[in-house]
């Protein structure tokens, strides 16, 4: 099993027909992904062509979208930072149940509220500023690459989006796929938890082990340290990434500031291994610890 | 983005807040000009981002025109956790009843704008949460009703008992959360807030941090920046929509995704390097932000080698094999680059750069370990 | 049994210091309702004078209201129109879960954020616009006189003020007394519909009968008797005002008037017939059809 | 309380919207002036707060000055649903592609705005909805939110199907949300909304109810209002902070509670009488409302008898009985009042009324059978 999308997951996209949009669908089409439609305002009527002669309609709205194609389970988002949080407010307000929001850059204001809708209307957002997710096999929602991934027994939950490849590179090579691995975002703000994640993993039977790859800011890993440290049944690892990140400097992500004293990695990786949870000190020894405490 | 004293207080009397009069001035004559204006005391405060003003001697009454050009003449040019004083904010002094602190910022957790608020303010208010946090009141605000009329009066009922303060309060923290939602803040604080022995209500200091992401559709607050006190390559790195942090090492890093450049510069310090910097060249890149990154990383005489650490996603690899060996082409590299592909397009990205005599590694241990041996 | 409020209802007034909410805040204290402090901004720390040498605290906020008084499960609104909205507000957002506004002339955009919020906290609001309930003997939230109502059988919704006095009054002179009367509110957005009331009524075992007062406008008479005829197993009768008003002019009420064709009195009597539910032609009839209907 | 044509044209210019050019005039030399000034062919609208004033000839297409100052002689004291014409807007004609139609209004069940747009305007939107309810498309504003972008470019996209058309079609109805909302209006609507043959969409009608309940805090737009075209007794009404509706009828009545107004209208008419109008004193009443009351009534010279329905809740009899001891002293009542006053304080009343001279009831039915008669 997988866990918040697979190989039946109905998909619409919205910016279909920008630059990123167009290439990252191809992808998630060429792997397999159902995507059913696309969305971008003023191109409603066009089609869009996928690989292999496939191709999907494009729609003004996700309202059409998902009236004219009977219904879509999942959104996932391409649009430019000015219009993105309005993506994932119409996405919601159609009733679509998850949405994947890939686009970085969005004012946190923004996104406060679409945050408040997505609640309001019970639609999962995924992201801001993440890459996806991956269900290796089944289906993509987003921009990990699929040949970096296998169908395995790890669950991967990470803030960021290439240090996610490397870690599941490196499971790959080292025979452990994955039921799904999960971008959860950079932003401070984000619509999916590591606990969240934590919850439907530990509810997938297929799943046999965790890897969490946290960075700095924030207090997302330690709450996520307490919930495994309570609840979780299987074994996890951790890794958090910004040891030598000064303190006050936002590095890159707009989440990953350390504030005064709190944020920093020495505390995230304290909280870790007061749940029990190995932390890698490099990527690459990620893998090796899951391997590990899974026996192989 | 941080603003100064000055411009916050200007965003806050748009937003309607009560602040002490004041205004800017460089140099000690323009300082002894606006003391004999005001008459009588007059505070001056050196305009910086940054804490800690008053404790580094940033920040001093003076009797007179006199004394306000000799504290001028002190100030100015002073350096104040690493950033040179170049502008003052010079103020008549006010006649203090009470000090609070009030302020407002993006609560990550419930996702929303967060008050702070605390009777006792002039401090430093993270002082007072760790040791008396019953001092300080916090109230979120659902970003779907905004900061309503009750919550306003709430939390000035806690700094003030006399009605006619409470009232006052109350319009200046609604004044509060206008400046921080109207102008894309993350962050809006007075500290302290003061009542005067005349019963008056007002800020006599301000702070305000802009979220970058608001920059693009508020052109009249992105003008507010001070390129003058940013840091080395900022302004370069920020043009070219890259993210940069200088730091202090000799191996300088060219890294696609945050945590993954956070991760290269731990592992760097991890086989015994030292990192010079951070930097992301971000999602969907184009050669040129390649280019910008070498000029930038370059432009650090201290940098001894320059690792490139691509894992390929929205970034393809190819674009940024191009951008390598345009730069290359472009500008002086006066150190060696050791670089590292993965993933999206990795082939041609390996054709391009073999190409042009380049070679890349595929893993991530082995470039580290490469760059810290030629950093040595 | 009563509905929404009883002689065990804690009640805070809000407005408690101003010349209508001292004098009826002291009319519901003598009727023996359970108020158990005043909120005024500005005039916290002082106390307000009830009868018989009962005295309750003034608090500046409706939290501290609750927070001091060990919690309160109903406010009464005596503020003015321009605050009326900001009151209900509070009171939703301090955690009170039912709120009686009597304040007439509130903007209705106010109307529309407030009952939002009202909802949103799972609180319950009564009007506004409302002469608010009384529960004979046991308790009244508002400003239903005391001394026209007695205990009996009879659920009483009224859309207006003094109509419900001059039904209530008949009612009690012909010996039908009441379980509750409740004045819903004369404002096109009310809280509490008739049809909330009518499902409060029918799980009540002591109400044997409901009276339904309703007046021009809006279709809130239409749906109740189609709650009523689908789901109600006492009798109802029911009464229109309004049938002398001309059609696109305002009757005082916010929401009394006649749109178009549509919110006539022939329109809702119809409804009513239509679902079993006879209506007076005069205010004095009301009480007689209902004594028929109970059989007395 | 209803806006001119014009005056809607002017909160819609200032929420930014496109609306045909025009300018008002009430003679018809400066019909013939503004017509000169436009050039070819202008429009001629009587500016009434009434629905079809076209098919009543208060709106005519002129071919230059001279044909307008004839249309204007033509309108000018024409009466329309009662209402003389006194003010023209002139404007010049506009050549259009399409018509549709767009609203805002207040959604009882929803509690909450909700448009209606259609791409059938200019003709009565009540008339399609019940004819072809398919062309009418409803979308409700969850105010927690105001109306987001999403939503105005969805109702766009029902009325346009070219792009260009859509983007200026949204930015309408976000304008119309915003001018709905900023002005505290009840009812908002633009009718027909015209794209023309050059490809603009703009507004060339206007209607804007505001809800009453907000003027007291919008100043700007209570200045709007025409008293000269309210009935009469309106303006009296409002000043004294009471509701008044003039009728036809005999039997004035002054009533506390708007529910028990019109049962007593209603009663009076069941007991073979005709209103003469509905009033409410309102709820918390002071003497003042009761004189102001009867000086609206007194002056309708149909009225023949004065009847005085009172069921003290809110309201004190006492203070009404003082109102009608004090009033009659005042002014003159030249004719009689019937009087019943019960509930709260009502033992008081009567003792006030006794000691004036009057008499008063307990029971409904009989004071209106007894004003009946005495009007018959």
């Amino acid at each position: 099993m997988s866990i918040f999308a697979d190989e039946n997951t109905r998909v619409i996209v919205q910016g279909i027909t920008g630059r990123d949009g167009s290439f990252h669908t191809r992808q998630m089409m060429a792997y397999g992904t159902q995507v059913v439609a696309g969305v971008t305002p003023g191109k409603g009527g066009r089609r869009f062509e996928g690989p292999d002669g496939i191709a999907v309609p494009v729609f003004d709205t996700v309202a059409d979208a998902v009236a004219e194609t009977g219904g879509a389970d999942a959104a996932v988002i391409y649009v430019p930072p000015a219009f993105a949080a309005s993506a994932i407010m119409e996405a919601a307000d159609a009733g679509v149940g998850f949405v994947v929001c890939v686009t970085e850059g969005i004012p946190v204001l923004d996104m406060t509220r679409a945050h408040a809708l997505a609640r309001d209307r019970g639609c999962r957002v995924l992201g801001p500023n993440c890459p996806g997710l991956i269900s290796p096999g089944k289906a993509k929602l987003g921009i990990i690459p699929g040949n970096i991934v296998e169908p395995g027994p790890v669950g991967l939950i990470s803030r960021s989006g290439t240090l996610t490849y490397e870690a599941v590179h490196h499971l790959t090579r080292d025979g452990l796929g994955q039921t799904t691995c999960v971008g959860i975002g950079g932003d401070p703000l984000i619509g999916t938890s590591f606990v969240d994640c934590l919850e439907a993993f530990a509810a997938d039977p297929d799943t046999k082990a965790v890897a969490l790859i946290g960075e700095i800011g924030g207090t997302a890993e330690q709450e996520a340290a307490e919930w495994a440290g309570r609840h979780l049944e299987i074994p996890a690892v951790g890794f958090i990434a910004g040891r030598t990140a000064p303190p006050g400097k936002r590095m890159g992500h707009a989440g990953a500031i350390i504030s005064g004293a709190a944020g920093t990695a020495e505390e995230k990786t304290k909280a870790f291994e007061d749940n029990g949870i190995p932390v890698a000190r490099r990527p690459a020894e990620i893998s090796k610890l899951v391997g590990e405490l899974l026996g192989r | 983005m941080n603003l100064h004293e000055y411009q916050a207080k200007e965003l806050f009397r748009q937003a309607g807040m009560p602040v002490n009069p004041g205004e800017v001035a460089s140099s000690p004559d323009e300082v002894r000009a606006l003391a004999e204006k005001y008459g009588g005391t007059v505070v001056v405060k050196a305009q910086v981002h940054s804490g800690g003003r008053g404790k580094a001697g940033g920040v001093k009454l003076a009797d007179g025109p006199d004394e306000a050009a000799e504290h001028a003449e002190t100030i100015l040019g002073m350096e104040i956790s690493g950033l040179v004083v170049e502008e003052l904010l010079v103020s008549p002094a006010e006649k203090i009843a009470t000090e609070a602190y009030v302020g407002v910022l993006v609560d990550r957790e419930g996702q929303c704008p967060v008050f702070m608020v605390s009777a006792e303010g002039g401090v430093d208010i993270e002082e007072v949460a760790a040791t008396n946090p019953d001092a300080v009141h916090k109230l979120r605000v659902d970003p779907r009703y905004g900061l309503m009329p009750h919550q306003a009066y709430w939390m000035a009922t806690r700094l003030y008992d006399e009605p006619a303060l409470v009232r006052q309060c109350a319009k200046v923290l609604s004044g509060l959360y206008d400046a921080f939602t109207r102008n894309g803040a993350s962050m809006a604080e007075v500290n302290p807030l003061i009542s005067t022995e005349d019963g008056q209500v007002k800020a006599i200091d301000a702070k305000v941090s802009i979220d970058g992401n608001e920059l693009f559709r508020r052109p009249t607050v992105e003008a507010l920046r001070d390129t003058a006190s940013e840091e080395q390559g900022a302004a370069r790195a920020r043009e070219a929509g890259l993210s940069f942090v200088k730091l202090d090492g000799s191996v300088g890093c060219c890294v696609n995704g945050a945590g993954l450049a956070m991760a290269t510069m731990d592992l760097v310090k991890y086989y015994g390097g030292e990192p010079a910097n951070f930097l992301d060249i971000g999602g969907s890149s184009n050669p040129d932000k390649v280019v910008a990154a070498l000029e930038i990383i370059t432009a650090d005489p201290n940098v001894k080698v320059i690792l490139f650490n691509i894992f390929g996603g929205i970034t393809r690899c190819d674009d940024v094999a191009r951008g390598i060996v345009e730069a290359a082409g472009r500008i002086d590299i006066r150190v060696p680059l050791v670089i590292r592909l993965t993933g999206t397009n990795e082939e041609l990205a390996r054709e391009i750069l073999a190409d042009a005599g380049f070679e890349a590694v595929a893993s991530m241990d082995e470039v580290v370990q490469a760059a810290v041996r030629v950093a040595a």
